[in-house]
C-alpha cells in the first residue's frame, strides 16, 4: 500500500514545480466508500489526496478530456505539464495515447502507483449497503479491510476485487517518472476464458445474449466518454454529415453503436475496464473489448499499451498476416 | 389546437443570393401551398419560424418580411450546416416546410411616435428588415428612421437593392460601412460600432435596435450607452441552437429565459441581468 | 435459421476500382453468368472500406456484405489491401462473436483478369448467405411508430 | 367504502387483469431493474429498490416519432398517441410519479405538447410506497416529497407484509380499483393509520438532505463563482445524470429516412451535458466547456425551473448521485452553493 504521507509529500513537491500546471489524483468521495478524482492546482490542496483500493477511476482519461479553448489574443498557451497518478492498468492508457501521438511524453508527469487490485464498488455496495458516512477500504495481505461507522470488517480479496484485477498482467505502471511504492510482481494472467466460452455458443444464442444487453442501452455515452482511448475531437457518433449513427434508441442503432465503439478500440483497448464500470445498465462492455483484445493477441501478437515504440496495430501490417478467411 | 410540431408546406415564389461565398446568403420569397393558412397566420416583425425539409431537419430563422408585405413570407438564410445547405439547393417552384410564427416580436406598438435607429451587421440585418419595412409602411406613426448597416465587404451587404432604393428616395438617413477599404466605396470604412459613434444618433425619444454577430452587438451596446441610450431604449435579438421552438426542448435558454419563447427580441434592460446572454 | 429455397439474398459488394471492379466488369463482358443478388459499390481501394460501411449495409437490409480488392502485392496504392485485411479479419471475428453468421461478411481478392473467379466468389457468397437465411439481427426495423 | 388490500398471492391475477391495458411494471433484465411493458404477470418484479432508468420513458419515450413522411411528398402523417391505448404504470416509486407532475408543467406551458399530454391523459400511475428508502442517497423529503408521497399518483400501494394496502387517490385510481375489485379484499380497519406510521418511520430513515430555501434566488448570483470550475473538473460529459433523471426533459429533434424515402421526424432524449447540445451551425458554442454545462444543469433544476413553474425540477431520487461514474454529487454541489 502506498503511504499516504509520502504520496502527499510527493504531490506537494510536484505541484510546486514551475513546469507543472495541475496534478490529477484521488480524494475521498462524498459518501460511503467512494473515492473521486481530485484536481490539485497548488501545494495547499494536497492534504486531501489519497490512494486506496476505492480509487477505481482511470485518470488518464482527463489528459485528453480537457477542452482546448482558444487562447485569448496576447496570451501564451499554458504548456506546463499535467501530473497524473496512475495504476498499472491506467499507465497503459498513457502508453497507448503516446503510441498514437496524442501528446508528447514531456507534456505529462507520471506518478506511478503499483497496485494489487482495486475493489468493484458495486460488489462493495451490495455487501455493505446503506453506508453513508465516509468509510475506508484498505488492502491488507489478501483481505480488504473496510472501516465504517465505527466498525471494521475483513473480506477476502477475491470477493470484492474488480474482475479486471484478477486478470491483471501489469500491476506496476509501465511508464512513470516516479514510482510511489515498491514495484508489484505480476500476480495474475489472462486466459480469456470468459470470451472463449461465449465464442463457443451458437450464433442464435450469442445474438440472444447481446440483444438483451444492447436493448437496455440508453446511449448516455458514458462508456465512450470515460474511455481514455476515446479522445477523438470529432466523434463519428456526433456527426450529422454524414450521419453514420442515428440518435434514435432501438436495437439496431444500439447494436451499431456498440459495434462502432468496440471496433474503434480494436488494438487500442488497454483493459482498464472503465466502460463496464460506469455503465448504468450493466452492459458487459469488456466482453466486447476483450474479444478484440484476444484476437489481436492471437492473430497479430500485439498487446495494446505496452510499448510506446510499437506502431498502432491497425496503422501497420505484415505481408504475411493471416488470410485463410479470404476467398 | 393545432399540433405545434407539424409544419406547413410553403412554395418558393422567388429566390436570389444576397451575398456570395462559402457562407453565402440566399433569400427565399415563399407562400403557403395551402392558401387557407394565410387566414390564421399572424406574424409580427421580429418573430421567427422553424424552416426545414422533412428528411433533413429544421432550424430557426427570423421571418425577414414585414406583415405589411402581403401574400408572401421572406427568409434570408446563410449557408452553414446540414439544413441550410439543403435549403440552398432549392429554387423557385420548389417547396419546403415552415412552422410558426414563433417567439415574441419587437414592441412596435409601444414605439409609436418615437424615432427608431437600426444598427445591423451582416446577416443580422434580416430581423431588422421587417422593422424597417413596417415603419416605412406605417410612416405616419413613427418619427425619424435612421439605418446603420455594415458588412465585411460591399458584396456581403444584404438587401443591397432595398438600401439603394431607400437612399435614392431619401426617405431616411442611411449609413453604410465595410470593414476593409475597397475601391469606389463611397461610404464609411470600419466596423459598425465605429460607424455608430460617427453617426452618433441622439437618444431623445429614440429606440435603438441592433442585430449582428455577438462581438458587434457587444460593442454596439457599449457605444449606445456612451451615446446616452438607456438600456430600455435598446433592443436586440438573440439566437441559439433550437429544436422545438416552443419552450420545451430546453437548449436555447440564456439564464432563465428561453430564446425561442421569451425571445428572440429582448431589451438590453432584460439582458443586462443575464450574464449568459452574450456567451 | 431454416433454409429457405425461395430466399434471394441482398448482397452488398464493395469492390476496389483497380482490380475487383474490373474483374466483375470482365465477367460481364465475357458473358459469364453469375447470381444477380449483388449490388456493387465501387470504392477506390479495399482499404477505403470503413467497417462502418459493413455495419451500415447490414443495418439497411443487406443480408451479406462482400469486400473485394487486389491480390496482396498488387494494390494500386501499394498497401491498401494489407490494411483492409487486418481490419476485416477483426471485424469478421467480432461480428461472429455477436451472433452474425460468418457467411454474411466475406472478403476476396479478385484481380482485373479474374472474371471467372468473380463468378465463383459470388456463388460462394450467395450460397453461404442462403444457407443462413435473411439477416434479421440488427436490421433497421421501422417500428410501427 | 372500506379500504382495500391486494394479497400478494393475488398480484399475479391482478396484473393479469391489467394486461388488457398497456401494462408497464418493473422487471428484471439480467440483474438490472427496468420498467417495461409486460404481458406475463410473472415478469413483474415488485420487490425492488428503484429502477435504474426512471419510468418517465413511458410518458416521454427516449425516441418518439412526431410524424412520418415520404421524402418529396407534402403529406405529413401525424402520430396518433391514442393508438397506444390506456396505460397502467404499476409499482413506480412516489418520487418518479412526483417528477411526472413536475414535468407536466413544462409540457403544458404555453404551447401544449400534444404527444406528452395525450399519453399522460391515457396513463394511470400506481405507486409503490417506499417502506424502506431504496437508496442511501434518497433525499426526497428535502424537496417536498416523501417515501409515501402521493403527488402525481392515481393509486398508492403499501407493502404491509403479506399484502398491499390499496389507496386510490384520484378518479383514475378509483376506476382502476373497480377494475381490480374482484381481486381485492377489505383491509384491516386500522391499516391506514398503520401506513401513516410506516411513512413517518421511512421518512426518518432518509439520511441525506439539503435545505433548498434561498437556493433558487442565490444561484444566479454565483454565475462566475469559481465553484463551477471545481465541481465540473471531474465531469466526463456523459448523459447519465440527465438521462436517468426523472425530471430531465430536454430533447433533440432529428429526421430519419430509410431506404425508399420513407422517413420520420422524431424526438429523442438529449442531454445538456453533451457538447453538441448547444453547438451552433457556425461552430460557436455558447457553453463551450463542462463548467458551463454543469452550471446550466444545476441552474436549470434549482433556479430557472422554479422561477417559471414554482417548483424545483428535482425530486431527490438520488439516481444522479448513485450512478455518476466520478462521484459528482448534486448535494455536494448544492452545499457548496449554500456556503458560497
Amino acid at each position: 500500500m502506498v503511504d499516504v504521507n509520502k504520496l502527499r509529500e510527493k504531490a506537494k513537491e510536484v505541484v510546486s514545480r514551475d513546469d507543472v500546471r495541475l496534478l490529477i489524483g484521488y480524494r475521498p468521495g462524498t459518501y460511503g466508500f467512494r473515492a473521486r478524482p481530485a484536481f490539485v492546482l497548488g501545494p495547499d490542496e494536497v492534504d486531501e489526496l489519497i490512494f486506496t483500493p476505492a480509487c477505481v477511476n482511470n485518470l488518464a482519461s482527463y489528459i485528453t478530456l480537457e477542452e482546448k479553448l482558444p487562447v485569448p489574443r496576447g496570451e501564451e498557451p499554458d504548456l506546463r505539464k499535467v501530473a497524473v497518478m496512475v495504476k498499472g492498468c491506467d499507465s497503459r492508457a498513457l502508453v497507448q495515447q503516446m503510441e498514437e501521438k496524442a501528446y508528447d511524453r514531456d507534456r505529462i508527469l507520471v506518478l506511478g502507483i503499483p497496485c494489487k487490485g482495486v475493489v468493484d464498488m458495486a460488489k462493495v455496495e451490495a455487501r455493505f449497503p446503506n453506508v453513508l458516512e465516509r468509510g475506508e477500504i484498505a488492502l491488507e495481505g489478501d483481505k480488504f479491510v473496510l472501516s465504517f461507522d465505527g466498525t471494521r470488517e475483513e473480506v477476502a480479496r477475491e470477493e470484492l476485487v474488480a474482475d479486471k484485477c484478477l486478470r491483471c498482467r501489469y500491476p506496476t505502471p509501465l511508464v512513470y517518472d516516479e514510482l510511489l511504492d515498491e514495484a508489484v510482481e505480476r500476480f495474475a494472467d489472462d486466459d480469456y476464458s470468459d470470451v472463449s466460452e461465449l465464442e463457443k455458443r451458437s450464433a442464435a444464442d450469442k445474438w440472444a445474449y447481446w440483444e438483451e444487453k444492447f436493448s437496455r442501452c440508453i446511449r448516455c455515452y458514458s462508456c465512450r466518454n470515460v474511455c481514455p482511448m476515446c479522445y477523438c475531437e470529432d466523434c463519428v457518433l456526433d456527426r450529422l454529415q454524414p450521419q453514420w449513427m442515428r440518435r434514435s434508441v432501438d436495437i439496431s442503432e444500439n447494436t451499431a453503436y456498440h459495434i462502432s465503439r468496440a471496433y474503434h478500440l480494436a488494438g487500442r483497448c488497454i483493459q482498464c475496464g472503465e466502460c463496464q464500470r460506469v455503465c448504468p445498465v450493466d452492459i458487459p462492455l469488456m466482453e466486447l473489448n476483450r474479444k478484440f483484445y484476444k484476437d489481436v493477441e492471437e492473430l497479430y501478437d500485439y498487446e495494446p499499451g505496452t510499448s510506446v515504440e510499437n506502431p498502432p496495430l491497425l496503422s501497420t501490417f505484415k505481408v504475411d498476416d493471416r488470410e485463410d478467411f479470404i476467398l | 389546437m393545432k399540433n405545434p410540431y407539424i409544419p406547413y408546406e410553403v412554395k418558393i415564389l422567388d429566390t436570389w443570393y444576397e451575398a456570395p461565398g462559402d457562407r453565402c446568403i440566399k433569400t427565399f420569397k415563399v407562400t403557403f401551398t395551402d392558401e387557407k393558412v394565410w387566414d390564421t397566420w399572424n406574424h409580427l416583425p421580429g418573430q421567427c419560424a422553424m424552416v426545414g425539409i422533412p428528411g433533413v431537419g429544421e432550424s430557426m430563422f427570423c421571418i425577414s418580411s414585414s406583415p405589411t408585405e402581403k401574400g408572401y413570407l421572406r427568409f434570408s438564410i446563410m449557408k452553414a450546416g446540414k439544413n441550410t445547405s439543403a435549403l440552398h439547393e432549392l429554387e423557385a417552384g420548389d417547396t419546403f416546410f415552415v412552422r410558426g410564427p414563433l417567439g415574441n416580436n419587437f414592441p412596435l406598438e409601444e414605439w409609436k411616435g418615437k424615432n427608431v435607429v437600426t444598427i445591423g451587421g451582416g446577416i443580422g440585418q434580416a430581423p431588422l428588415r421587417p422593422v424597417i419595412q413596417w415603419i416605412r409602411d406605417n410612416r405616419a406613426d413613427y418619427g425619424e428612421l435612421e439605418l446603420i448597416y455594415g458588412a465585411r465587404t460591399s458584396a456581403d451587404h444584404c438587401f443591397k437593392d432595398e438600401f439603394k432604393e431607400i437612399i435614392e428616395e431619401g426617405e431616411c438617413e442611411c449609413h453604410l460601412s465595410v470593414d476593409v477599404e475597397e475601391e469606389e466605396w463611397p461610404h464609411f470604412v470600419g466596423f459598425v460600432p465605429q460607424l455608430l459613434m460617427e453617426v452618433a444618433p441622439k437618444p431623445d425619444n429614440t429606440i435603438a435596435v441592433t442585430c449582428g454577430p455577438p462581438i458587434m452587438i457587444k460593442f454596439v451596446l457599449q457605444n449606445l450607452e456612451k451615446l446616452g441610450f438607456t438600456p430600455d431604449q435598446v433592443y436586440t435579438t438573440l439566437e441559439n441552437r433550437m429544436k422545438c421552438g416552443i419552450g420545451k426542448c430546453g437548449r436555447c435558454n440564456v439564464g432563465h429565459l428561453y430564446v425561442c419563447k421569451d425571445g428572440p427580441v429582448f431589451s438590453y434592460a432584460q439582458l443586462k441581468e443575464i450574464p449568459e446572454a452574450f456567451a | 435459421m431454416a433454409e429457405n429455397s425461395d430466399f434471394e439474398p441482398n448482397i452488398v459488394a464493395f469492390l476496389c476500382n483497380w482490380c475487383s471492379y474490373a474483374g466483375a466488369d470482365l465477367a460481364g463482358t465475357s458473358r459469364i453468368q453469375y447470381p444477380s443478388n449483388v449490388r456493387v459499390i465501387r470504392v477506390m481501394c479495399s482499404g477505403r472500406v470503413n467497417p462502418l460501411f459493413v455495419m451500415n449495409a447490414l443495418q439497411q437490409g443487406a443480408d451479406g456484405v462482400l469486400i473485394s480488392g487486389c491480390h496482396p502485392g498488387d494494390c494500386h496504392y501499394m498497401q491498401g489491401n494489407y490494411y483492409a485485411r487486418r481490419r476485416f479479419n477483426l471485424m469478421r471475428n467480432f461480428l461472429e462473436y455477436l451472433g452474425v453468421e460468418p457467411q454474411r461478411v466475406r472478403m476476396s481478392w479478385v484481380s482485373a483478369s479474374e472474371g471467372a473467379k468473380w463468378k465463383e466468389v459470388i456463388e460462394e457468397v450467395v450460397n453461404g448467405v442462403k444457407e443462413v437465411g435473411p439477416m434479421d439481427q440488427f436490421k433497421r426495423r421501422q417500428l410501427n411508430w | 367504502m372500506a379500504v382495500k388490500k391486494l394479497s400478494k398471492e393475488k398480484v399475479g391475477e391482478a396484473l393479469g387483469e391489467l394486461s388488457k391495458f398497456r401494462l408497464i411494471a418493473p422487471a428484471k433484465s439480467d440483474e438490472v431493474v427496468v420498467f417495461k411493458q409486460i404481458s406475463d404477470p410473472g415478469e413483474a418484479f415488485l420487490d425492488y429498490g428503484n429502477s435504474t432508468v426512471p419510468p418517465k420513458k413511458f410518458a416521454f419515450p427516449q425516441t418518439e416519432t412526431l410524424f412520418r413522411f415520404m421524402v418529396g411528398s407534402p403529406e405529413l402523417k401525424e402520430k396518433n398517441v391514442e393508438e397506444e391505448g390506456t396505460t397502467v404504470i404499476f409499482g413506480l416509486r412516489p418520487c418518479d410519479a412526483r417528477a411526472m407532475s413536475i414535468v407536466d408543467k413544462l409540457f403544458s406551458w404555453d404551447f401544449d405538447d400534444p404527444y406528452y399530454l395525450k399519453r399522460r391523459e391515457l396513463t394511470t400511475l400506481v405507486g409503490m410506497a417506499c417502506v424502506e428508502p431504496p437508496s442511501v442517497n434518497c433525499f426526497c423529503t428535502s424537496l417536498g416529497g416523501s417515501p409515501f408521497g402521493t403527488e402525481g399518483l392515481d393509486m398508492l400501494l403499501t407493502d404491509m407484509g403479506d399484502y398491499y394496502l390499496v389507496q386510490p387517490l384520484t378518479d383514475k385510481g378509483k376506476k382502476l380499483e373497480e377494475t381490480l375489485s374482484a381481486h381485492l379484499e377489505d383491509a384491516p380497519a386500522d391499516d391506514e393509520k398503520k401506513a401513516e406510521g410506516m411513512a413517518k418511520e421511512s421518512e426518518g430513515k432518509i439520511r441525506r438532505s439539503i435545505d433548498t430555501e434561498g437556493i433558487p434566488e442565490k444561484l444566479p448570483t454565483l454565475w462566475d463563482n469559481e465553484l463551477w470550475k471545481r465541481v465540473s473538473a471531474a465531469c466526463l460529459g456523459c448523459g447519465i445524470c440527465t438521462f436517468l433523471c426523472p425530471t430531465c426533459h430536454c430533447f433533440d429533434i432529428q429526421d430519419e429516412v430509410d431506404e425508399g424515402g420513407e422517413g420520420r421526424r422524431c424526438r429523442m432524449w438529449d442531454s445538456c451535458m453533451f457538447e453538441e447540445y448547444t453547438l451552433h451551425a457556425s461552430g460557436h458554442n455558447p457553453r463551450p466547456t463542462r463548467r458551463e454545462r454543469t452550471r446550466n444543469r444545476i441552474n436549470h433544476k434549482y433556479s430557472y425551473y422554479p422561477s417559471r413553474f414554482e417548483v424545483i425540477a428535482c425530486v431527490g431520487c438520488g439516481r444522479c448521485i448513485n450512478l455518476c461514474p466520478v462521484n459528482i454529487d448534486i448535494l455536494d454541489i448544492l452545499d457548496q452553493v449554500v456556503d458560497a
